[in-house]
């Protein structure tokens, strides 16, 4: 029983990914540097190179932390919903396994946050 | 000031207002403070400080329960022997109870 | 002389426990010409048994009658004194200006939940079969309609002065941060009616409500908000008959039948944590939003839930119920909640319908002191960053909306119970799709009931679904009312600080 | 100066004296209104006045509003007489109160006996009247030295108002029961007040009855089975007793006797320290697991009374309602000593 009601209760999901215009939405978080509150969301054609977000996206979010200059990309260590990730920045979001509503998190050895702070 | 407005029968006066002190915990008061009316009460807590500062700003009289008595004391004489948090500059004095 | 002498000798009156039976159980009846379970098609489907309403103890015995005359007696002398106020100038004794931020959240996240309990109790005090729980909700309809109405009467005196509190009921359904405590009430008034009181009047009247009411109230008088007093006034006496509600119900339906014991520990379980998640502005307010401070988030913590709960708790282990699930979770968040909440809205401030600003340096010292094992260590330095790099002109803005937990709608910006340091992630797949919550405890309550939380309205997805008035921050403002640098933005700079500055000014040459 | 006090809905008709308050008058005479301060703060003991004059003392404005006043209402702790008067009250109307009044009597001691090792039966004599009570009641009683007086609930079936019994435990260092077993002897003259409490058999619910006592907890349940059992309930009554070693029980053969003598009666002794070594054949245990055995966990239906320690009644609570019992059919008499009951406890419970 999915839920307890007075008769048949089925509902699409209010977030199915063909209410995203084409899109898909995708969640990145820098780990240890919660000056930024929670992980981003952004909505993204799946057809997107997964270097787009590293050379724009991230950047743009990011570049404000002291920090970012800093980051070291051939020692960054990815996961991707749960699990260890080495993305291909060549191929696509969706050629990388990333599916709607996907979260990608990633750590930037070294870098702890201003102060050590995971700031 | 203004003249008030032409009294009312009943029309509270805010400027009239009590507090009495139900319980403590730990070194919070805890109590009762009535603008112009018994119906009008609400229960309040500040630290005992902020109590004392708080019926000196609002020129209310307070009393305490006896049942709150021992334990209102207690706070009160301890607050002569602890280093108060930060007090304001044009705070209440102590001496208010 | 034996009983029976006794009882024969005179007629004697009835007690006002058997009158208050009468005025009150000759409302309900056994339907003749439909089943009982068409006039009441609430009662059953939740699981929940009653063998016998009648056991119903009515815990506040009053009378429509008596109910009427009292109230009208109190909100009589309660108008007088708004007036009073008004007529007095009262928003000029406040602390400071920076404290009506505080009423701006009251007024678009709590007063109309009032509203929505209304319309909960209003509902289910229709559904009962018993009569006994039907006139208790009923009445608390009535004082939930008051509770919204005095605290919209009282608030509006500071809509004459201040930004952000023109228009509340359409921010409280467009907002983002909003969808928080709208959610909540709607989750609750969707359950069915036995759901709806244990979530209402046990687990937020009574467990938790202790924790919005007494800590806001003393904020507010201690600041000189005299007239949110005023509405304390009306809302905390009528508390108490509340709170016993909450009581009655819980022990009504452990004691009906056994089979209700698991169910109420799975509502307890869900409505604690969605309760305790909505306090977070609470513990915001307290720690960061009032220019002089009553007690820390962790304080009130201790003092409402964990001492008060936990006496409530050991009596009702006695009906085999347990601690609700996660309440060591809360505990440990003790030290974070306040700061993680107040961060995130200086993250967003450009879309947040009051102002944000970093402590001062007295205030930083005053959280340094209440949370000496976290704030030094996790988050005083964030704000000094923030602080020194806003006085630069280079003051912080997130640009990029937050993923937001499935189930309480607020950002995934909670960290794991035992890791301060790192975001809590926890998802699940439901019919193929992925969901995300902030905790065990938000994910838990999806699990259960799935269906209903993949129809939530999360504000950032529908943003860029399209739903919201367009893609950029001016659109989106202009959806929610609210006016671009005016009614959002730093403190510093305010319209509100100009004005308050100017009073102040004026009040001081005056002195002179 | 006497008035006459009615209250409703009761319909009792008392005296009270001109300057005694209301509460303390009703209070006197077995006749309990809630209260709590005592002093005119609270409002809890809030009254309506039906008929007749009284001074409204010094309730406090707060806890009786102008518009109250006006309204009749008075405070039961402060209001007193200046006529006859008729009030009404929130009592519950309890069909089984007798609503007996308080006396204070002198009783001279006329038996004492080692019911144990540790405890012993005080027999006293109280002439006239005697102390009428109901089956369960407790009096308070005057020690020499002593500020307060120590409560003893009374052990002899109300049929012998006129030899009120009590079961003295000796309390480690207590002073009080410390003088009965050391100082008291045979003739020695002890005031009394009583009778007290709102412990009593719920008669007219007629429920199968539990009676669980703990050590000297057996008075009142004796003097509640022997009152049942002389009027010839016919319902099931079983008493557990439970005491630590074979040595702790006592009118262990007045209740075998009784036993025999009554298809009604079950009593059932239980030891929670027996070695084996001592022949014992009975329940072991605590006493409140002999019960979940003997009733196989389901109380439903029954009325229960227990009388003992408060660690006692706590676990008998407990069982009771995994058996579904609850508040409404649950009757206890917990024996407090200086050191318990600083327990926080919720506003859930009223009663248990």
């Amino acid at each position: 029983m999915p839920v307890a009601s007075i008769g048949p209760y089925q509902f699409e999901s209010r977030d199915k990914v063909s209410n995203f215009h084409g899109n898909q939405l995708t969640y990145l978080h820098w780990e240890e540097h919660n000056m930024y509150c929670a992980a981003l969301a952004y909505p993204l054609p799946p057809t997107m190179p997964f270097r787009a977000i590293v050379e724009n996206l991230l950047p743009e979010a990011y570049g404000y932390h002291p920090e970012w200059a800093k980051v070291k990309w051939d020692q960054v260590t990815w996961m991707l919903d749960g699990r260890p990730f080495i993305p291909n920045l060549d191929a696509s979001l969706a050629e990388n396994g990333l599916g709607h509503k996907s979260v990608v998190r990633f750590w930037t050895p070294g870098l702890h946050g201003i102060g050590g702070t995971a700031t | 000031m203004a003249e008030p407005p032409a009294e009312q029968p009943g029309v509270p006066d805010i400027n009239k207002r009590w507090v009495r002190v139900t319980g403590t915990h730990g070194d919070f008061v805890l109590f009762d403070f009535t603008i112009g009316d018994p119906d009008l009460t609400v229960e309040l807590i500040l630290p005992f400080p902020a109590f004392l500062e708080f019926c000196a700003t609002n020129h209310a009289p307070a009393t305490v329960e006896p049942a709150a008595q021992a334990a209102y004391e207690r706070l009160h004489r301890r607050s002569w022997t602890i280093p108060l948090p930060q007090r304001r500059p044009g705070g209440a004095s102590d001496r208010l109870l | 002389m034996s009983i029976a002498d006794k009882s024969t000798a005179k007629p004697r009156k009835l007690g006002l426990k058997e009158r208050y039976a009468h005025l009150t159980r000759g409302l309900g009846w056994e339907t003749t010409y439909q089943p009982m379970s068409k006039v009441f098609p609430f009662t059953d489907y939740e699981g929940i048994k009653i063998h016998d309403w009648d056991k119903w103890q009515d815990p506040f015995r009053l009378t429509m009658d008596s109910y009427w005359k009292f109230q009208a007696e109190k909100e009589r002398k309660l108008y007088a004194v708004i007036d009073s106020f008004a007529q007095n100038n009262g928003h000029l004794n406040i602390t400071d200006a920076r404290y009506v931020n505080a009423i701006k959240l009251f007024l678009t996240g709590v007063s109309p939940l009032e509203y929505s309990a209304h319309r909960g109790y209003a509902h289910v005090g229709r559904h009962f079969v018993g009569a006994g729980p039907r006139i208790a909700c009923q009445m608390q309809a009535i004082d939930e309609l008051r509770h919204a109405q005095t605290q919209i009467h009282t608030i509006s005196h500071y809509n004459k002065f201040f930004d952000g509190l023109h228009d509340a009921r359409h921010m409280h359904d467009h907002v983002w941060y909003l969808s928080v405590p709208k959610s909540f009430f709607e989750d609750a008034c969707s359950a069915g009616p036995f759901e709806f009181l244990t979530a209402i009047s046990f687990s937020f009247e009574y467990v938790l409500t202790s924790l919005l009411f007494v800590p806001f109230m003393s904020g507010a008088a201690y600041n000189g908000d005299m007239a949110t007093v005023t509405f304390g006034f009306s809302a905390q006496s009528d508390e108490a008959r509340h709170m016993t509600l909450g009581l009655e119900i819980i022990k009504f339906m452990l004691e009906q039948d056994e089979g209700n014991v698991p169910i109420v520990q799975r509502w307890i379980d869900k409505w604690f944590w969605r309760g305790y998640r909505l306090l977070t502005i609470v513990a915001m307010m307290m720690d960061y939003m009032l220019p002089k401070r009553v007690m820390s988030w962790a304080e009130a913590w201790e003092i409402y839930f964990e001492q008060g709960g936990g006496a409530l708790f050991e009596d009702l282990s006695r009906y085999g119920i347990r601690m609700p699930k996660y309440h060591e979770v809360a505990s440990k968040e003790k030290g974070r909640l306040s700061h993680e909440v107040w961060a995130t809205f200086y993250n967003y401030t450009q879309a947040t319908a009051f102002h944000t600003w970093i402590p001062e340096k007295d205030e930083l010292d005053w959280l340094s002191a209440k949370y000496p094992e976290t704030f030094d260590q996790l988050y005083r330095p964030r704000f000094e960053y923030w602080k020194e790099q806003s006085d630069q002109g280079k003051r912080f803005y997130n640009n990029v909306l937050p993923q937001l937990c499935v189930t309480c709608q607020i950002p995934m910006i909670f960290t794991e119970p035992d890791d301060p340091k790192t975001i809590c992630f926890r998802s699940t797949l439901y019919k193929g799709e992925r969901y995300h919550f902030c905790s065990d405890g938000c994910k838990d309550i999806f699990l259960y009931e799935p269906e209903k939380y993949i129809q939530s309205w999360l504000p950032v997805h529908q943003i860029y679904q399209g739903n919201c008035g367009g893609a950029t921050v001016p659109e989106v403002l202009n959806w929610y009312h609210m006016s671009l640098g005016n009614d959002n933005m730093d403190y510093q700079g305010s319209p509100d600080e100009t004005l308050w500055n100017e009073w102040t000014a004026d009040r001081h040459k005056s002195a002179i | 100066m006497t008035y006459q006090l009615t209250i409703e809905p009761l319909g009792e008709t008392i005296p009270i004296r001109e300057g005694q308050t209301v509460l303390d008058a009703c209070l006197r005479n077995g006749i309990f209104i809630p209260y709590q301060c005592n002093h005119g703060l609270c409002s809890t003991c809030k009254i309506t006045v039906l008929e007749g004059e009284v001074d409204l003392g010094d309730a406090s404005p707060f806890a009786l509003m102008d518009f109250e006043r006006d309204d009749k209402r008075a405070l039961a702790c402060c209001a007193r007489p200046m006529s006859d008067i008729t009030i009404e009250a929130d009592v519950d109307i309890d069909p089984d109160a007798l609503y007996l009044p308080v006396n204070d009597v002198v009783g001279t001691v006329v038996g004492l006996v080692d019911l144990t090792h540790d405890i012993k039966g005080v027999t006293l004599e109280v002439p006239g009247d005697g102390l009428p009570f109901q089956a369960g009641q407790y009096v308070n009683l005057t020690v020499p030295g002593l500020d307060e007086p120590r409560a003893f609930s009374l052990a002899n079936a109300p049929s012998k108002a006129n030899f009120p019994e009590l079961h003295v435990r000796r309390v480690k260092d207590g002073k009080g029961t410390g003088w009965v077993h050391h100082d008291l002897k045979v003739g020695d003259k002890v005031p009394l007040s009583g009778p007290l409490g709102r412990f009593y058999v719920r008669k007219s619910a007629a429920n199968p009855m539990i009676f669980i006592a703990g050590g000297s907890g057996l008075s009142s349940p004796k003097a509640m089975i022997e009152d049942l059992l002389e009027e010839g309930w016919s319902g099931p009554i079983t008493l557990f007793h439970g005491v630590r070693q074979a040595r702790d029980l006592y009118f262990d053969g007045l209740f075998r006797e009784l036993e025999a003598k009554h298809g009604n009666f079950t009593y059932v002794p239980v030891l929670s320290e027996s070695d084996g070594t001592d022949g014992w054949t009975g329940e072991t245990g605590f006493v409140h697991e002999a019960a979940i055995r003997r009733y196989d966990g389901v109380f439903k239906g029954n009325k229960a009374y227990l009388c003992g320690p408060p660690l006692m009644v706590e676990a008998s609570i407990r069982a009771l309602m995994k058996g579904r019992l609850f508040e409404h059919d649950i009757y206890t008499e917990s024996f407090l000593t200086k050191a318990d009951d600083n327990a926080k406890r919720s506003p859930l419970f009223q009663a248990i």
